[in-house]
């Protein structure tokens, strides 16, 4: 088990490098500057020749590189362009905000869609199946910005129920929840009819082994057959997917943070890119790669903590 | 309907369809036999003449588009086709209990063997200890060596043999009076097939209880069981006690199956008989008799009319107008 | 023959009981949400204003300017600041008086008693000598020391008296380096413990505010300075928040989180004139001005003729009605109205003239039309005003590819320093400038030492630069306003430029405020009044 | 002798009629397959049925709300939206249909390699899964978009790269669980090729699950179109895509929402079809889920 994880966290760690490096290649051929964007009409030539000096930019790209990594490992991830504050500061101050921001996403996702999927399984084919499916599969496909709109206009505008913007004040849990309600809904809705769908499939598949067929045979309750023995296992290919999900949600939380003007990463890293504040940007994208890495990892070594067929033959 | 307090079970004219999108299959059709206590009856015929439907509809697992038209399955005293979803839950397991045919699928794989074992004795009111405990003695009994630390281990971490030594165990842990066997070691190896039916009859003297042994290896059906039920394409055409059936076997079906038996070949032959002809499609059936196109004695009745069971000497029942030509003229 | 049914084996969860249970858990998420209305208005005195987008740095001299420069005004002091009234006349903010000696000496003297907080002291001369010279000074490479390139120096004449010394006389100060971004007056003390280099910590306070807290992309707070002597602040606390959508900015205002946001022209429009309940919509003239360039340097566009056909097929009107719903007239030149050297009106009329264009077309070689690409920004407005160009120059033959960009890439489109000769690849594009209140400032961008930098029309005239350096020295606004004028003729007339509108500013307001702006358009909240 | 119940009753029906008669009695699945058969005949017919070139701009009729003249309403430019939503039908189909089919095919190449070749390739394939799924989609946009230009293919390729590892890492995680399956076994013990068992023996077993998940792709490709419009870098313009239709339907919402709803419905309406016809394809063609006897 252990040889496992190194093996895992060092190729997180291959993944995290390259991912990085591809990225900083992608930075140099995208044209613009974070002057020009900054300041306009008022970033004159010779500042942005400067600014590239400072920023180490006219060296070989090799040698930038290394000079990241190494100034990286002892966690120095430089500057903001502008404001000259370290980017570590600047991605932990926002990072917690995506956090908290997914994982209730993610969260009411699994409370609400892996059971509906148990049911739809359950009782396929029947009226209940037909309408939780409507709803799963249309619920994929609203955007999420469309439904952070929507959700806004409704709860915030006319009924008045929640707050409009920002993430409440530290602190303050109540304020901080009421916050939170309408970007997780944004974020988990299309999550509720992809787990839904995903523990569909692979119920129906479970339910239809022969294993399940003895549990029944020695008659087993009903609840017990199917919310222990079979969702066990058909659980599995949906708790891989979670780990990539977390990952995807990073980047794809700047719709909901950008309408509910939330902070956040997602909203950082498309600012930064935007504004082409360099190390800003690598920063986030080391971070959040870290992070991805970390939870796919993480979703790795549950699926095979949870089934003995791989974890015993290790 | 009295049962006789000889038998534990009696099917009584059980008929079976399957809706499918070909029509309605007639898997079974008036299909009758009983099974006395404390003794081995062998259930044998070619695979889709029925014997699973037959042992599902029993256990009341039949696929969802199973249709049972007619017929009653008594089981001490109890018409099971008449239970409701609970109370025939309360009899699986507990009274009647199964053994399934591929020991590789029928165990669940992500939950070790133990806790598996410990979830069926549910009925009983005893600690997890004292499951486990009856657990592991069970497992002993039918073999597994150091059961105390193989309880632990996972399904994928046992061969075949083990695993159907561990669905016997699970089987008869809780003293059911009937046991079900569908084709248990078929998917074994010859070797292992004979120490599992050894283990099995051994047991059966312990425990008392009866079982339905199904499979389609004559060989085997003679070395185990007491009586012996024959059935073809949906039908019973033949039961009786093992002598009866492989010495004066009376259907003509039950003489070509033993012809056929390699087992019972005595002279060298360059290619084993086969019995001519197909089974019959079961949407759309022939009047008459079922076996009637594969029949070397078949006659003009047989084309009209079908068969019924008469008993041709006490026990032993068989469904064929030859007996009942005879029977008119004795 | 007793009928068994569907001997059903499959556990089948009575619907009813399903619907049971998820009725009750559906009444329990109903019951916690109808949380009491939860709204805020300007209420204990807390004033909450929006702004697109967050501050870098609390040092507006090195910062994007406009957020910057509106949180610099509260906690620091110009010696000036500018008053809208006919056309941006300047008032008195840390200075007692200021005097124009003569056109190169300018005297200042100022107010007793502006306290710095963290105990760094009463301001004096002094520190606006140093505020003044740090911009020009090379080693701090300031990007605004344009605004200051006329300072010789600061002479202190007492504790709160100095005279201010110009190389040669520079009316635009008044305009742009005084009240702006760079005429700032720090604590020399405080400003020297950072060696000049102020960026999230403003170290010494003077305005009638103070930083309270500063939570990066969430909010600025800022909270009234005891120490400050003069007109009382308004409001126990301003808190600033960085939103970067309209629609949300609105949603904002209308569930009271906010009390004052700029809003977009459609959302505006989408009030009919009925503004939601207890709040006003305010309109705004604003210094911006949008054009269209056509880069005559690249191959497609070397021909006069072509880039008149250009000019000639763009319906200003339509492009106006579409991007601002017909609330602004379209623009005559790139110095908004209400400056010196606005004119009054364009050499070419805006309605356009299609067939005029086609003919012009087809006489330079041109009969079946040609295709061009036009860049612009990625923001819905512009996008919009793109596509109504695309349509009026599509009926006169010039078929238009949009390219939508990112701020990143569009801001470099044209610069020889970022894209070499690419920087020639441009064709048409869509630009929009805001400016101080003086067409100096305006007029800059245009000049041939801009070529390649900021004019990616590569236009290039000896009359319009002489003219230009002439008017920025010459003291008589009558003979500024001339030459200005005669400079706009110049970029009509070379095809480069067609000018499409002054942006008019659209506002939501709580009834209770009455707020004040600047002339770049953005909100001046240190002057918010309460009705 | 013989008689009727004796003739050999081998099925006659073609594969085509035993598919459409297993579809019909599947209503999910007949949902499905009018709906997409509608969305393609409409993509197909597009440029008939729209009553309005979608990008005659006209000002003065802009923003309305649904009406005779104009069923689905006008959008900020006064183009008609129905015709918009129309043509926009031609543009999703073909980002959907072209991504999903690269990014699957992809993947399913990728994800057998990686789940059935040696433990090195795996681990080569799970660097490339992950590298590019920790990408942030808006800078990898970004960077394709700026250096080919802002065009259909561009946003397709941006689609297939950051699509291709979710299937490959599905196609992983099935070969893997079906690696050591006896009949895999069996036929490598008869000495057959990595191909041969690739595609006699895997791919079936892949397809399925894949099935289902290329056809709830669907809206998830055409989300990212929306998405790259909304943060300003999707298809050039005035093309009438869907993302781009949702996206100045976000951008207008308070003048009227017809917009944004003409944008999303016809998208809830594809995705639903399209998944509930693959799921329905699935259970006909994976013999495991078929419930004969």
């Amino acid at each position: 088990m252990v040889s496992y994880l190194i093996k895992r966290i060092g190729l997180g760690a291959v993944i995290v490098v390259i991912a990085v490096s591809m990225l900083y290649g992608m930075i140099h051929m995208v044209p613009g500057d974070p002057l020009s964007v900054m300041l306009g009409p008022r970033a004159t030539p010779e500042m942005k020749q400067e600014l590239n000096i400072r920023l180490g930019l006219d060296k070989p790209f090799v040698v930038q590189l290394f000079r990241y990594f190494t100034s990286a490992m002892k966690g120095d991830l430089g500057s903001d362009v502008i404001s000259r504050r370290a980017v570590t500061t600047i991605v932990f101050e926002q990072l917690p905000y995506t956090f908290t921001l997914i994982l209730t996403g993610i969260g009411w996702a699994v409370l609400l869609g892996v059971p509906l999927g148990c049911y739809s399984a359950i009782n396929r084919n029947s009226v209940f199946d037909k309408i939780a499916g409507i709803f799963s599969v249309g619920t994929i496909a609203i955007p999420s910005f469309v439904v952070a709109v929507y959700s806004l206009l409704i709860f915030s505008v006319t009924l008045g129920w929640l707050p409009a913007i920002g993430a409440g004040d530290d602190g303050d849990f109540i304020s901080q929840f009421t916050h939170i309600l309408m970007p997780a809904l944004a974020i988990g809705l299309g999550w509720v009819g992809y787990l839904a769908r995903l523990v569909r499939a692979s119920m129906l598949e479970v339910l239809g082994e022969n294993h399940i067929r003895t549990m029944r045979a020695f008659g087993l309750s009903d609840r017990l057959v199917i919310f222990k023995y079979a969702l066990r296992l058909a659980i599995l290919p949906t708790i891989a997917l979670l780990g990539v999900g977390i990952g995807f949600l990073l980047s794809a939380s700047v719709f909901t943070e950008i309408v509910f003007a939330r902070p956040g990463i997602g909203k950082l890293i498309f600012e930064s890119v935007i504004q082409r504040n360099y190390p800003v940007v690598m920063g986030c994208v080391l971070i959040t790669t870290v992070i991805f890495v970390i939870s796919t990892t993480l979703s790795d070594i549950l699926t095979v903590i949870l089934d003995p067929r791989i974890r015993e033959n290790l | 309907m009295s049962l006789d307090n000889a038998n534990i079970l009696e099917i009584r004219d059980l008929s079976i369809d399957y809706i499918t999108n070909r029509g309605r299959l007639k898997a079974l059709r008036n299909a009758s036999l009983s099974v006395r206590k404390n003794r081995i009856v062998g259930v044998v015929g070619e695979s889709g003449c029925g014997k699973s439907t037959l042992i599902f509809a029993i256990m009341n697992l039949l696929a969802e588009n199973a249709e049972i038209n007619h017929g009653t399955i008594d089981f001490e005293g109890q018409d099971l086709l008449k239970l409701s979803q609970n109370e025939m839950r309360k009899l699986r397991g507990g009274r009647i209990s199964m053994v399934f045919q591929d020991p590789m699928t029928s165990l669940n794989p992500v939950f070790s063997v133990g806790e598996q074992m410990v979830d069926i004795q549910h009925r009983e009111k005893l600690s997890k200890k004292e499951k486990q405990l009856r657990a592991v003695n069970m497992l002993a009994k039918v073999g597994i060596p150091d059961p105390e630390k193989r309880l632990k281990n996972f399904p994928d971490q046992f061969s075949g043999g083990m695993r159907q030594r561990i669905s016997i165990a699970m089987a008869l842990m809780a003293e059911p009076s009937l046991l079900i066997a569908d084709e248990p070691t078929t998917a074994l190896d010859a070797t292992l097939e004979i120490q599992i039916v050894n283990r099995l009859r051994k047991l059966q003297a312990d425990f008392k209880c009866s079982i339905l042994f199904v499979s389609h290896h004559l060989g085997l059906i003679a070395d185990i069981c007491d009586d012996v039920v024959v059935m073809y394409a949906g039908e019973v055409v033949e039961e009786g006690s093992v002598r009866d059936i492989f010495h004066r076997a009376g259907h003509p079906y039950t003489q070509a199956l033993l012809e056929c038996d390699p087992a019972r070949i005595s002279e060298e032959v360059t290619e084993l008989p086969t019995i001519p002809g197909e089974i019959p499609d079961l949407a759309n059936l022939p009047e008459g008799c079922i076996f009637r196109n594969r029949c070397s004695q078949a006659s003009e009745i047989c084309e009209k009319e079908a068969p019924h069971r008469l008993e041709i000497e006490s026990g032993h029942f068989v469904s064929c107008h030859k007996h009942n030509l005879e029977a008119n003229n004795d | 023959m007793s009928d068994q049914g569907k001997s059903k084996n499959s556990p089948v969860f009575t619907r009813r009981k399903f619907l049971k249970t998820s009725s009750a858990s559906a009444a329990a998420l109903m019951a916690f949400c109808a949380l009491p209305g939860v709204s805020w208005s300007v209420e204990n005195n807390i004033l909450k204003v929006r702004t697109p987008f967050d501050i870098a740095t609390f040092d507006p001299a090195f910062g994007s300017g406009p957020i910057e420069l509106m949180v610099g005004s509260c906690i620091f002091n110009n010696l000036i600041t500018l008053e809208k009234e006919k056309s941006w006349v300047w008032k008195l903010e840390a200075a007692e008086s200021m005097k124009q000696l003569d056109p190169k000496r300018i005297e200042f003297r100022l107010m007793r008693g502006i306290m710095f907080t963290n105990g760094y002291g009463e301001m004096t001369a002094e520190d606006v000598k140093y505020s003044f010279h740090r911009i020009i000074d090379p080693k701090m490479k300031n990007p605004y020391a344009g605004d200051w390139a006329m300072l010789d120096h600061v002479e202190v004449k007492s504790k709160y008296v100095g005279i201010i010394h110009l190389k040669q006389a520079f009316a635009p100060l008044w305009n742009i380096g005084l009240p702006g971004p760079t005429g700032l007056i720090y604590s020399k003390k405080a400003m020297e413990t950072v060696d000049g280099k102020m960026t999230v910590d403003p170290l010494a306070c003077s305005g009638p505010y103070e930083l309270k807290e500063w939570k990066p992309k969430q909010v600025i707070a800022l909270k009234k300075n005891k120490l400050w002597k003069g007109d009382k602040a308004q409001f126990d606390e301003i808190q600033l928040f960085p939103i970067a959508s309209d629609s949300t900015a609105q949603a904002a205002f209308e569930s009271g989180d906010i009390d004052f946001t700029v809003i977009s022209a459609s959302a505006y429009q989408s009030y009919g004139n009925k503004a939601p309940k207890n709040a006003r919509l305010l309109q705004y003239d604003s210094l911006f001005y949008s054009w269209l360039g056509i880069n005559m340097e690249n191959p497609m566009l070397t021909d006069i003729r072509v880039r008149k056909a250009i000019q000639m097929a763009v319906d200003v009107n339509a492009v106006v009605e579409a991007a601002y719903f017909g609330l602004t007239k379209p623009a005559t030149g790139a110095i908004p109205p209400g400056l010196i050297g606005h004119r009054g009106k364009s050499i070419i009329p805006p309605e356009g003239d299609i067939a005029g264009a086609k003919a012009l077309l087809a006489e330079a070689g041109y009969p079946n039309g040609i295709e061009l690409h036009l860049a612009c920004l990625n923001n819905p407005g512009v996008v919009a005003q793109a596509q109504v160009i695309q349509a009026f120059l599509g009926m006169a033959g010039i078929r238009i590819l949009i390219d939508q960009l990112d701020p990143g890439t569009f801001w470099v489109l044209g610069s020889d320093a970022s894209l070499g000769e690419k920087a020639n690849d441009v064709q048409l594009y869509l630009q929009r400038f805001s400016t101080f209140p003086d067409p100096s400032f305006a007029m800059q961008w245009f000049t041939s030492d801009q070529v390649g930098v900021w004019n990616w029309e590569r236009h290039r005239s000896a009359e319009f630069d002489k003219l230009n350096k002439q008017a920025s020295e010459e003291t008589d606004p009558a003979k500024r306003d001339k030459m200005y004028k005669r400079m706009q003729d110049i970029m009509e007339l070379s095809g480069c430029y067609q000018f499409l509108a002054y942006e008019p500013i659209f506002a939501l307001c709580r009834n209770t405020l009455d707020p004040q702006m600047r002339p770049d358009g953005y909100p001046a909240v240190r002057y918010f009044q309460k009705t | 002798m013989a008689t009727n119940g004796f003739k050999n009753y081998s099925i006659k029906f073609s594969w085509l009629s035993q598919t459409w008669a297993r579809l019909k009695n599947d209503k999910m699945g007949l949902l499905g397959f009018v709906l997409v058969i509608t969305v393609v005949l409409v993509a197909i017919f597009a440029h008939f049925l729209a009553p309005y070139d979608p990008n005659m701009i006209n000002i003065s009729h802009r923003l309305q709300a649904p009406s005779l003249v104009h069923l689905l309403g006008t959008d900020h430019l006064g183009r008609d939206t129905l015709s918009r939503v129309i043509v926009g039908s031609r543009i999703a189909l073909k980002v959907a249909m072209i991504s999903i089919s690269l990014a699957m095919s992809g993947g399913l190449i990728l994800g057998l390699l990686a789940g059935y070749g040696p433990a090195w390739l795996d681990r080569i394939m799970i660097l490339i899964f992950d590298t590019v799924r920790s990408f942030p989609t808006v800078m990898f946009a970004l960077a394709l978009v700026t250096m080919l230009g802002p065009s259909l293919n561009t946003i397709i390729i941006v689609v297939v790269i950051t699509s291709i590892p979710m299937y490959g890492r599905i196609v992983r995680a099935q070969t893997l669980s079906l690696k050591n399956k006896e009949f895999i076994w069996a036929e490598r013990s008869t000495g057959a090729g990595m191909v041969r068992i690739l595609a006699v023996h895997m791919l079936p077993n892949v397809i399925g699950p894949l099935l289902i998940i290329a056809s709830m792709d669907v809206p998830v490709v055409v989300t990212i179109e929306a998405g790259l419009s909304f943060l300003g870098v999707g298809v050039r313009p005035p093309a009438p895509s869907w993302g781009s239709i949702l996206n100045d339907g976000y951008a207008y919402i308070r003048n009227t929402t017809w917009i944004a709803i003409a944008g999303g419905v016809p998208l809830i309406l594809t995705t639903v079809g399209f998944t509930f016809l693959g799921e329905s394809l699935r259970d006909i063609f994976d013999p495991k889920l078929q419930k004969d006897i």
